[in-house]
């Protein structure tokens, strides 16, 4: 068995998304083959300051080129020092770790809810759905963001050929309001239907679509984010306690769980 | 098996000096992704509890400069699920095994020391005397040479192999605590646990450990780790194994020279898990370049001036 | 003088919270290139001592991840010159001046303080209790509460001026040592001084001080004394004066937050001299944004889980 | 009066001079001409390893331009850190520090050694002596290293009209041997003549120089290193022992002092 190790590699591509999101591509990285939609990756970033790797869900991969690709947005010390890196600068990268969002059946439709910099995993879960054969047509993809200048990637959303649901606190771009609402109002309209839904964004977000998943018994996924020391399972120090008792470390037994499995 | 490297602590044969820390390595099985086991000297695991615990509620690490403070709080499955779900897969692992004994009275760690004595792959037991991370027990057993000297005897009493005793630095002479731990029979010494210490969100006004304080480990403690190992290498002929910031084999080369026979890796495996390969290569290099036959011939060495 | 920043100490009013902390400012001299001295709370002069003093041999400090370990020994020119020479300058600063006070015997910390008392320029003394870096007088001081009581009391005796006892914290337990201080009369607190410890250079096997330890210093032990800080403020009243790896204005939010009402910056100036400046104007901003109205309503405001 | 301060400034100008040696021009910084032989600049590299600044020799400056110049050698840490700095880059500079040479009278020969990577603030110094209408013929210029390849900036130094002399422990480039061998034999040959010494480098080259000094009974000055957390004078932790008691601070008493007055 080929062992998990940190590996260097480069920052090949690096786009400005603008309003602080940026589109990272590094190469190469051997175990690009092995990352799977909802996995991410632990970057380390040498400084005083910022004495942990920084957690980032895998955006999109190119395993013939051995390419993997974050989005992030600044947020504190550890992504603006992220964001510092120019082009060609080596990146030590620990994974793909974590588990994986598992594929909707073929009847079901699939309901992408993804607020802010929680977009990027579910980004790589549309695209390989498709990938694997599954109908884009019957992707509804939400995405949330407090202004227009927030949904990043529109354009890229959109040409793999899935509802882009764009919704803003201040309407200024797509509807208005909470893209929850936004979701409630497309899950009772088709209620009967069979669908999924797949979340990642900010805790509210997702303590949202938890209740609303069990509310109209519908099942999903959600990605939870937790400070990650160690990234592997072995600090403790990300754990969320779970319905059922107990802790669940999101590095390891998540980032992806079940909707009703953690007390969000 | 790197020659030169190999150590003798209490009677055990390692097979080079490098251990993964308590509480940094869970029970091994997540490491085992990154390398086998038996790459390194010995596996020291989580503290275990006569009782399962779930630890304090998160947040329970937060980053500082050039380290981190955390307050788990002991998260541990118990000693029950320790030998039914742990052992078994430890029995498969070809490295040493050190379990890391917790409890809040003298009797919970004797408990626990004897419940282990039955199982061979339990090569030794490390007695956790200075917790900084839980309100009862931890703390008190390290820092009263009384009660560190009781507890080393009621354990030994119950389990036949060697016993660890693992210091809390939070204490004004260290050296005491280590020659009662040495009175009290342990038949070496793991020091420091980690510095207690305390950050504040300043967003919230928050602690940023739920607990409030935790314990700083990570290169941040380094020289204070290295100091005590001086300190009781000065005084005390126990083994010694340090612990404390180590990240790269020169960082082992000092605690050596400071009297340590062995060391621990612990905060370092979450920045790089295989951070100990890299150090055991870094020291065979080491010795094989400075014509050095075998790392023992650095124990306390240091040309103090 | 920005509003908002004012704070009053035993009776001494301070334009701010921020000073510059005892052994990293010498006598002020040098940080005059960089500021006015009047820009600063108060100015704390490197410890005194009866005689004048060499310190240990070059070198004495050493680069440590995040912070330094150092052991000057306490040089200092000794009471007699700096009365002589360094009181005419601080004459002319528009600044409080503190002066650090240390001696091998209760007896030594007396007299420097009885000479120190006919000087109305020195507005207060501070005590050093917990020097790390001699062999004779200093640690003793600090690591017993009765020798902690006695010095306080016999300088209170002899200095009419308020008296802030600075605390080390390497003890297993900092709250006795800050009662004791308490119980002898000190007006004030500052904790903490340096955390023991030690480096090996492993190119030559040999310390990298002389003195083969010192203190660590520096962001590295923040956490540490943040714990000390507030471990002191939830057990005793007496204003506290937070020290150790302060380099940014969120830095003294935090041990504001924690208890302290007051601040020293140290370790910070040797990596930009005109750090307070900064964190003054961090502090001003703060509050304005905040529209707090004074730093003093954040002192021990952590909002403990 | 205009205080000191921490400032900003970029790295213009990046020479690789090979052999592990670079040149860095810095501009703008505006205490540029502020600076004389001898002063040193304290610069900032922020990193969990290397907290402390280090300190560079000054080696030319461009008041004009608001730049200066510094010729550092990878050693350890810093300078490796240092040495990673890209064009353009902001590097945070602490200065000018420390005392100056007093240049030589008219009528002395000036003796100047370097050793190693000392040389920087030598070349500042010839370089000012002869702006200031030293006749550059009266200037011996002894650059001692290991080999040939460690002789850098050669062409400048000759290109200044002084005698370069180099001097390499090989021979593989110049006299073979060590420098102050070659200065002592100079010094018996010229014996009688007005000459003042200036050295810096390596600290065994410094005693040589400053016993050759004693011996000769020849004035002179010599720049010396010492670690310096501060730079400033505040910290007492770069002192050396002087011949008549006491303690001197490299940084602020120094870094230049005269023959015989500290103990080496
Ligand atoms: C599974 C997962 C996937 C993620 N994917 C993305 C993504 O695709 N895009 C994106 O923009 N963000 C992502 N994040 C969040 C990202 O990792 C950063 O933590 C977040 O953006 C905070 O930014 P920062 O590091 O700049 O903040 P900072 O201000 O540097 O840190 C915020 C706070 O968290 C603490 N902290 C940060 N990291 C850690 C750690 N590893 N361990 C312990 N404490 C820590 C810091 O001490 C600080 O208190 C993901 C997080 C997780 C857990
Ligand atoms: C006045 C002066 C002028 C100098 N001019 C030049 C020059 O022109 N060109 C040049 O190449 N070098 C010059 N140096 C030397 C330079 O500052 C570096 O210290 C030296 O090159 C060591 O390299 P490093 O920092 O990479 O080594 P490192 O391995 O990073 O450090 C070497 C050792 O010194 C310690 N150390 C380094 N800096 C400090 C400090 N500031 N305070 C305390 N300890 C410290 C480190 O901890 C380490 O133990 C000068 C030094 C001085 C004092
Ligand atoms: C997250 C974490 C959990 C820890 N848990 C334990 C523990 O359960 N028992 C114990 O004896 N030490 C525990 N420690 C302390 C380490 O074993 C070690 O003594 C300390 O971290 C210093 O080493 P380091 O700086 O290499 O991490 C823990 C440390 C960390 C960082
Ligand atoms: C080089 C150096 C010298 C010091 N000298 C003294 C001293 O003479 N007296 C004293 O009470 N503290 C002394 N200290 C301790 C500081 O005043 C302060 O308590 C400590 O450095 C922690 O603060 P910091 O992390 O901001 O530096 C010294 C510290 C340093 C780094
Ligand atoms: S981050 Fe360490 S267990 Fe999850
Ligand atoms: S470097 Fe601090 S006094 Fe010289």
């Amino acid at each position: 068995m080929t062992k998990l190790t940190c590996e260097d590699t480069f920052l090949i591509k690096r786009r400005d998304l603008k309003n602080n999101y940026f589109s990272y591509v590094f190469r190469p990285y051997s175990r690009a083959v092995r990352c799977k939609p909802g996995n991410f990756v632990h970057i380390r970033l040498a400084s005083s300051d910022v004495y942990f790797r920084r957690a980032m869900s895998v955006a999109s991969v190119n395993p013939d080129r051995e390419e993997i690709e974050i989005i992030f947005k600044i947020f504190g010390r550890g992504t603006a020092l992220l964001a510092g890196c120019r082009r060609h600068a080596p990146v030590n990268i620990l994974g793909p770790l974590g588990n994986a969002f598992s594929f909707p059946r073929k009847n079901e439709k699939a309901i992408i809810v993804g607020g802010g910099v929680g977009f990027p995993p579910l980004l790589f879960l549309a695209s390989e759905m498709i990938r694997k054969g599954y109908p884009p047509g019957d992707i509804e993809f939400f995405y949330g963001g407090r202004r227009s200048g927030e949904i990043v990637e529109r354009v890229r959303i959109r040409r793999l050929g899935v509802n882009l649901r764009p919704v803003t606190d201040d309407g200024s771009y797509g509807r208005k309001g909470l893209v929850t609402e936004a979701v409630e109002d497309y899950v009772r309209k088709h209620a009967g239907e069979r669908m999924r839904l797949y979340g990642c964004g900010p805790a509210a977000m997702l303590k949202a679509m938890d209740d609303l998943g069990m509310k109209y018994h519908l099942p999903g996924q959600l990605s939870l984010e937790a400070p990650m020391p160690c990234g592997i399972g072995v600090c403790l120090g990300c754990v969320v306690p779970l319905r059922k008792g107990g802790h669940a470390r999101v590095c390891r037994d998540g980032p992806v769980f079940n909707i009703g499995e953690v007390l969000l | 098996m790197t020659s030169g490297l190999n150590v003798n602590i209490a009677g055990v044969e390692f097979v080079n000096p490098i251990m993964t820390a308590s509480g940094c390595c869970g029970y091994g099985e997540e490491l085992t992704d990154f390398f086998p086991l038996s790459r390194l000297g010995a596996l020291v695991t989580k503290t275990i509890t006569i009782e399962p615990r779930l630890g304090h509620p998160p947040p329970r690490t937060a980053e500082t400069a050039s380290g981190m403070l955390n307050a788990i709080g002991l998260a541990n499955v118990g000693v029950d699920r320790f030998i039914s779900e742990k052992i078994p897969f430890l029995e498969k692992q070809k490295t040493r095994v050190i379990v890391n004994v917790g409890g809040k009275t003298i009797r919970e760690y004797a408990e626990v020391a004897a419940r282990l004595n039955d199982y061979g792959r339990v090569d030794m037991i490390e007695l956790n005397l200075g917790c900084p991370n839980v309100s009862q027990g931890g703390m008190e057993f390290g820092t009263d040479p009384r009660m560190t000297e009781r507890t080393v005897r009621e354990v030994k009493k119950v389990f036949a192999r060697p016993v660890i005793a693992k210091l809390t630095p939070n204490v004004t002479d260290i050296t005491r605590i280590a020659l009662a731990a040495e009175q009290g029979g342990a038949d070496a010494l793991s020091l420091i646990n980690s510095v207690v210490g305390m950050t504040v969100d300043v967003d919230t006004w928050r602690p940023t450990l739920t607990f409030n304080r935790g314990g700083l480990t990570g290169p941040a403690i380094k020289p204070i780790a290295l100091a005590r190992v001086y300190a009781v290498y000065e005084r005390c002929r126990l083994p010694l194994i340090g612990v404390g910031g180590i990240s790269t084999y020169r960082d082992v080369l000092e605690f050596f020279l400071c009297g340590a026979t062995a060391v621990q890796v612990g905060t370092a495996l979450f920045v790089e898990p295989d951070a100990p390969l890299r150090i055991i290569k870094g020291l065979a290099d080491y010795i094989k370049t400075k014509k050095i036959d075998h790392v023992s011939e650095m124990v306390g060495k240091v040309r103090k001036y």
